[in-house]
């Protein structure tokens, strides 16, 4: 029933449509405003949902794979012998995998939850409603398209709406926040749209062969680059000419340069500083949306593109990136720990998790994918839930500073046992969906780096000392006589936190409800891996 | 005979689970029922666990069931559950105390409103404990290692608002956490030298049974240690003991439990567990050994010098732990595990005793205390049981298992006897003391001349507790060994008298000079002290070891963290500003250079486009 | 194609007459300090290069621009000299640096273009153009231009209400 | 062989000195005319190629008609900009015409 509609358009546009939608509603009615956002984000939830539980890992995505030519534009034939015809088309293509499929369904959890937390702004709802649907439709777009210049696209129409929400609703340092982030990623981006742009001209291309010589199609077809880069794409005379070939100098540049522009937005240990200020200063719904989400696409598209399309030059380079990923871990460790605003040692928190997903992918084997995949999923949720009761805290006491608070057990029991939990989940406790990624990613570095992910494993020491000492100072302790007042979460705050915990526990317990999906997507990739042939 | 009862084994920890699960969502509307519901809960495992004892005890078959967890294209993680006679004994023994703590603390927690909390956790407690026992697989024993780890860390910090609850629990989190990073390693190691990567017990058994042909030495090696690191930081042991005396800022019904019949205890069911990997390494045994022997004496002299009563049974239980890793490490498996069994009972029961002291005279400080043995008779009588059954005298519970671990040692390696029959004077020592500060003698304060016996609910489990100290020690004794032959199939070695006399002796002068300097005053302890201020402050500050991991790891990473948080902000933040000051200049020269004159702007185009030209097309010119 | 062995016919002197003539003015005008004189040793430019248009057979095209540039537009451009003051421009401050750069930058565009058509091969023209092309001319832009002549003519209009609109002295537009 | 690079010699020779005058004269009014000599030197080229070029036509003449209309229209605009500009700073001189600098 799912594949005779266009589910994964439906999924990716639907927010666009309640965002326009909303633009015609009067802005004075709230209410009215936070039903129709709730509407339009609950249905792709329940869409991607449909599709989690319908997805077949034997068959794959294929039966909801979308095609249409969008816009075909003829180039002139170059001189060249043997080409009948020569075009640049823009498809419009989408489809799903066991890598996307996940992240998918994290983006409805996630934005339906911060939807849920966003109660909290206090002005100009109308226009944070229609920013935030816009986003939701660049996430989803960007984890379900097929084509690198939709791809590209759905990226940046993440970047505007995040610049905005982040710079009109957030805390005091917002502008200053919102700058650094448009620039990293604004970085990050031409980086990509550079390894892109290299990418679709030299190997974007299906060749049908015909009279009169071949019909040469250029296309950001994201399975058509799969192929010509891996040497099984489609022969043509011409794919032995050297212009359609990526020399191993540009082969490891688009590489890089992808690795680096993904690293940004992961972010990787040197390009981190952007994060740090989003995390404090966002609003906290949209902390939870960057921090559960944005920052997955990174590790997607390190996976999907860095990894997938050249997976021998990640082969060379997977001790770089293990070093990397170390580093990540240890530094945002060792640095949470000294912090004394608990916002910001939640984003140093987030950088030594992410290189975890570093690891994962540095492992080269399908456990440490998997791993990888699981902990993006799995920080996810855990960071929006943190981010959630961080903002709901904030709301109550106007600080969150971890040596003003103290002892909130006391007033706010409920919301100190989620802190609490979420604070034991995000330092890796067994039964909790943090220790599966973490152990996943470990276990898959373990094969090839012995003694790195010892020191990856020191970090995970680490998290318990910051994250107590983070977790428990707010709230145990005596209390101070200032939140003797504070109240108990409300009921549309406790619904998303308990909806969290609840799937966190899930996925502790029961992970292969997440890796089931996933498994056969790795295999091509490991075995590329272990043959050291592209693709 | 048939497997009926075994196979419902994951009721076991399924019950208290369950208790969790239902105190956690209507926790606050529950109070004393909630509290029934737990002790129910945890008497239907006791009950279940107590059939498939008796079913393994008639001859039943092992029984095991697994699933998959996680399934990758090259390996598969499982959960499933193991019923073994070394599980079913486990199980019985966290069952018993679990049960009768349960009941205690209905009494203990009565005027505490966090209540059904409190039975939630020890609920989440028992189920993990018992999932940590029922394992299959090691990956799974982490997972539930973890989870008692955690329990134990939230009921420490039970009185979240004591700052001193709050900085034990996270002590007692972070220190066993170095303890489980090396099992974590073991675990990972493990995965990618196991043939198959199979994780479950059986094919450790099978591929180390076989003199390890499969794994190099030195590998093996390390894993034991590996292992072995977990459960020195699980069990105590040196250097990892530190946040066990800590951890008694939890409620005293936990330390019953948690701190020193059960989960400490689960380090040396780890070993025990996982005794072939040690086996075919000599080294990780002899380090096992020594690590306990030190680990023993080294607590026991602590525990002289310790004046809170649950501190001086907190190094006891140090103390004690190391004598069960000195079984082991001396290739005892049964002494071992014998002492596991005694231990949990005695120990408890003094905990418990002390709690019921400390809830009549609401102080935990020994010099505070005194003359309590008649008002609170029954208490004095079940603590003195547990102090005699600990101190090793005949023929209570203690004196058997010791003996089997000095015999052990003693074949072992008479300087590791040595050490244990020292340290079984040292703890008759302290027990003495303990016992005669506590109940003898004239009460200090007046208000502990009104402490009363605790309610029947207190009473009743220390009763029974301390009939378990008296017969628990005679399934194994140098004459019937049907214990040692029951858990591993084979009797146990005993060497003779030589090591049940000096443990006897060793027992009775510690006893002796105890009552000698605490009762009798025949020796001035005073005077004592002041010949050897040095010894005694540096006993009563514990060695020093906590100012020195203060030192050494958290100032020094504290430290790196400032150092890094500079380094954060001038270079690696420090650098994109300086591309932002970078462009930012680049635009004032732009600025400058913009004049606003058209005819400027005019000429630089020129330029550009004859620029542009040659470049373009400058060959063709010629 | 500069060689001395072409032909002297009458349309080569007669160009060569023209070309002096515009180039003179030119320089001239760009030469001469007062803005009067040069307007009108540029009109003499436009005259002469619709001379060189009658040379090149384009009779309407040269009436058009002795009726625009020399009737109107150097008109018009006096017509601003005399509304505007000129009587600081002997003390203009001198831009050696901007002259020399200008210099250098006309120069090299001359250099480019010339070279570039001295390096170019003409193919001969394929036929002539037609005898009467005033009419032709017409009967073009009447049928094939239409569209653009219209446009033109608005564009004329509007650029005549434009400036009139710009020019006119208001009340409230003072300095 | 045809005088068509001589016209094109010419026309560029006209427009260099034309740029000339536009990127050195100070006089705004002497920019405006500098500009119309650059036409005229455009209009040179159409004409010429109209007759010369690969294939005669008159199409050269109707956009030489074109561009003297524009910049007729143009001269008029400019010089109206010119006077309106003259009356707020009482100067022609181009150095002052940097109102895209504020």
């Amino acid at each position: 029933m799912l594949e005779a509609i266009p589910v994964l358009s439906l999924i990716t546009w639907i927010p666009l449509a309640g965002a326009l939608l909303m633009i015609l509603l009067p802005t004075r009615n709230a209410r009215a405003l936070r039903w129709v956002a709730g509407l339009f984000t609950a249905v792709p939830l329940v869409l991607a949902i449909w599709l989690y539980a319908e997805y077949k890992p034997a068959i794959g995505g294929r039966p909801y794979e979308e095609a249409y030519t969008w816009l075909t534009v003829p180039l002139s034939r170059a001189g060249a012998e043997g080409i009948a015809s020569l075009e640049l088309a823009f498809d419009y293509l989408m489809g799903v995998d066991g890598l996307s499929l996940p992240l998918t369904l994290l983006t409805g959890i996630v934005s339906m939850m911060a939807l849920l937390a966003s109660v909290h702004i206090r002005k100009r709802w109308k226009t944070f409603y229609v920013l935030f649907l816009l986003l939701q439709t660049g996430m989803y777009g960007v984890f379900l398209t097929r084509d690198v210049v939709w791809f590209f696209i759905f990226f940046e129409l993440t970047l505007i709406p995040a610049f905005f929400l982040i710079g009109i609703w957030g805390l005091e340092g917002r502008e200053k926040a919102a700058n650094r982030f448009l620039v990293y990623n604004g970085v990050g981006s031409a980086l990509m749209l550079l390894a892109f742009l290299m990418l679709v001209a030299t190997a974007g291309f299906t060749a049908t062969p015909g009279a009169g010589g071949d019909a040469l199609r250029f296309s950001g077809s994201y399975d058509v680059l799969l192929a010509n880069l891996s040497g099984s794409g489609s022969q043509s005379m011409l794919a032995s000419d050297p212009i359609f070939q990526l020399s191993d100098g540009m082969r490891w540049a688009a590489f890089v340069l992808l690795v680096i522009a993904f690293g940004i937005k992961l972010p990787m240990f040197p390009f981190h500083t952007w994060m740090l200020r989003v995390h404090a200063e966002a609003p906290p719904s949209i902390v939870m949306v960057h921090a559960g989400v944005l920052l997955k696409m990174g590790a997607y598209g390190l996976i999907r593109f860095a990894a997938q399309l050249f997976p021998a030059e990640l082969r060379e380079a997977a001790d770089v990136l293990a070093v990397l990923g170390v580093v990540g871990i240890l530094y945002g460790a060792v640095l949470a720990f000294v912090q004394k605003e608990f916002r910001l040692l939640l984003a140093y928190s987030s950088v030594s998790h992410m290189g975890i997903v570093l690891l994962g992918v540095a492992s080269l084997n399908d456990v440490g994918l998997t791993g990888a995949v699981f902990q993006a999923v799995s920080h996810g949720l855990i960071a929006a839930l943190l981010f959630l009761i961080v903002g709901s805290l904030y709301e109550r006491t106007g600080t969150t500073r971890i040596d003003e608070l103290g002892g909130l057990a006391k007033s706010v029991p409920f919301m100190s046992g989620i802190l609490l939990t979420a604070g034991l989940a995000n330092l890796g406790l067994p039964g909790l969906s943090g220790f599966v990624g973490e152990f996943l990613s470990f276990l898959g570095l373990f094969e090839s780096m012995k003694v790195l992910t010892v020191f990856g494993v020191l970090g995970v020491l680490l998290s318990a000392a910051y994250m107590l000492r983070g977790v428990m100072s707010i709230t145990f302790g005596p209390q101070s006589p200032r939140y003797d007042g504070i109240k108990e979460a409300r009921f549309v705050e406790a619904l998303p936190m308990v909806a969290l915990v609840a799937l966190i526990v899930l996925l502790g317990v029961y992970p292969s409800l997440l890796t089931g999906p996933m498994q056969p997507s790795f295999d091509p990739l490991v075995e590329a891996f272990k043959s050291g042939v592209g693709g | 005979m048939a497997t009926v009862f075994a196979a419902y084994a994951w009721l076991v920890p399924a019950l208290p689970l369950a208790a969790f699960a239902l105190l956690t969502a209507f926790g606050r509307s529950l109070r004393t029922t909630g509290a029934w519901v737990a002790i129910l809960a945890s008497l239907g495992s006791l009950a279940l666990a107590l059939l498939i004892a008796g079913e393994r005890l008639a001859g039943a078959e092992d029984y095991s069931q697994s699933f998959n967890w996680l399934a990758f294209g090259t390996a598969t993680l499982s959960v499933g559950i193991d019923v073994t006679n070394l599980t079913s004994l486990m199980m019985v023994v966290v069952t018993v105390v679990g049960f009768l703590v349960n009941v205690y603390s209905y009494g203990y927690m009565r005027d505490d409103e966090r209540m059904t909390v409190f039975y939630a956790y020890v609920s989440l407690f028992l189920a993990s404990m018992l999932g940590l026992v029922l394992a299959d697989n090691l990956l799974m024993l982490y997972i539930f290692w973890e989870l008692v780890g955690v329990c134990s860390f939230l009921l420490i910090g039970f009185w979240y608002h004591k700052p001193e609850a709050r900085d034990a629990a996270k002590k007692a989190f972070i220190v066993t956490r170095v303890g489980d990073l090396g099992l974590l390693i073991a675990v990972l190691l493990l995965f990618w030298y196991m043939p198959g990567h199979a994780l479950d017990f059986t094919s450790i058994g099978n591929v180390f049974g076989n003199d390890g042909g499969a794994i190099s030495a030195g590998i093996t090696t390390l894993i034991a240690l590996l292992i072995f690191l977990g459960a020195v930081g699980k069990s105590g042991q040196f250097p990892l003991h530190v946040w066990l005396p800590d951890a008694m800022e939890g409620p005293t019904p936990i330390s019953a439990l948690i701190h020193a019949a059960t989960m400490v205890a689960a380090g040396v069911f780890l070993v025990a567990r996982t005794f072939v990997i040690f086996e075919a390494s000599p080294a990780a045994m002899a380090t096992v050994a020594a690590i306990g022997a030190f680990t023993a004496i080294f607590a026991a002299t602590i525990a002289l010098a310790q004046n809170d009563i649950k501190r001086v049974l907190a190094y006891s239980t140090v103390s004690q732990l190391g004598y069960m890793m000195l079984g082991l490490g001396v290739g005892s498996v049964v002494a071992g595990m014998f002492h596991l069994f005694t231990h949990a009972f005695f120990k408890a029961l003094l905990f418990l005793a002390a709690g019921s002291v400390i809830h009549a005279v609401h102080t935990q400080d020994i010099r505070e205390m005194g003359g309590l043995g008649s008002r609170m008779k029954t208490t004095a009588w079940t603590f003195g049981i547990g102090a005699l059954a600990l101190a090793g005298i005949p023929p209570l519970a203690g004196f058997w298992s010791k003996d089997a671990i000095l015999a052990a040692a003693l074949e072992r390696n008479p300087l590791l006897f040595v050490v244990g029959a020292v340290t079984a004077f040292l703890t008759a020592l302290y027990m003495s003391r303990l016992f005669y500060m506590v109940f003898a003698g004239k009460p200090k304060d007046d208000s502990h001349a009104h402490a009363h016996e605790s309610p029947a609910v207190m009473t009743a489990p220390l009763v029974v507790l301390a009939a378990l100290s008296v017969i628990a020690g005679f399934v194994e004794t140098p004459w019937y060994g049907w214990f040692g032959e029951w858990l591993t199939g084979e009797a146990a070695h005993h060497a003779g008298y030589l090591a049940m006399i000096v443990a006897t002796a060793a027992g009775l002068l510690g006893l002796y000079l105890g009552w000698l300097i605490w009762q009798k005053g025949t020796i001035d302890r005073k005077a004592l002290a002041a010949r050897m201020p040095g010894l005694v402050r540096v006993l009563e500050r514990k060695y020093y070891i906590d100012e020195f991991y203060d030192l050494v790891f958290v100032r020094s990473l504290r430290r790196l963290g400032y150092v890094l948080r500079a380094i954060d902000g001038l270079v690696v933040d420090g650098a994109v500003r300086l591309v932002a000051v970078t462009a930012q200049a680049v635009g004032r020269l732009n600025t400058r250079m913009q004049s606003g004159q058209l005819q400027g702007y005019l000429l630089a185009a020129v330029f550009s486009v004859v620029i542009l030209v040659l470049a373009v097309a400058g060959r063709r010119l010629w | 194609m500069f060689g001395l062995n072409l032909d002297i016919t009458g349309e080569l002197a007669a160009f060569f007459i023209l070309a002096v003539c515009a180039i003179t003015g030119a320089v001239m005008a760009l030469n001469l300090t007062r803005v009067i004189h040069s307007v009108l040793s540029l009109a003499f430019t436009f005259i002469s290069l619709a001379g060189l248009y009658v040379l090149l057979g384009a009779e309407f095209a040269a009436f058009v621009q002795v009726l625009v540039y020399v009737g109107a537009v150097t008109i018009l451009m006096i017509f601003g000299i005399m509304m505007t003051r000129h009587d600081h421009e002997s003390q203009e401050r001198q831009r050696p640096l901007t002259e020399a750069l200008a210099g250098i930058g006309c120069l090299a565009l001359f250099g480019i273009l010339f070279f570039t058509i001295r390096g170019t091969d003409f193919p001969a023209p394929a036929g002539a153009l037609p005898e009467d092309n005033v009419g032709e001319l017409g009967r073009l832009i009447f049928s094939g231009f239409a569209i653009p002549f219209e446009l033109m003519s608005v564009l004329l209009t509007v650029a005549f209400v434009g400036a009139v609109m710009l020019a006119r002295r208001e009340e409230d537009d003072l300095p | 062989m045809t005088l068509l690079g001589s016209y094109l010699t010419l026309a560029a020779v006209l427009f260099c000195l034309g740029l000339y005058g536009v990127l050195t004269k100070r006089n705004a009014i002497v920019v405006l005319l500098s500009l119309e000599l650059m036409l005229n030197a455009v209009n040179l080229n159409l004409i010429a190629f109209s007759k010369y070029g690969m294939i005669p036509s008159l199409t050269g003449h109707v956009f030489t008609l074109f561009t003297i209309s524009v910049a007729a229209a143009e001269a008029a605009v400019g010089v109206a900009i010119l006077i309106v500009f003259y009356r707020r700073r009482v100067t022609v001189n181009v150095d002052e015409f940097d109102e895209l600098r504020r």
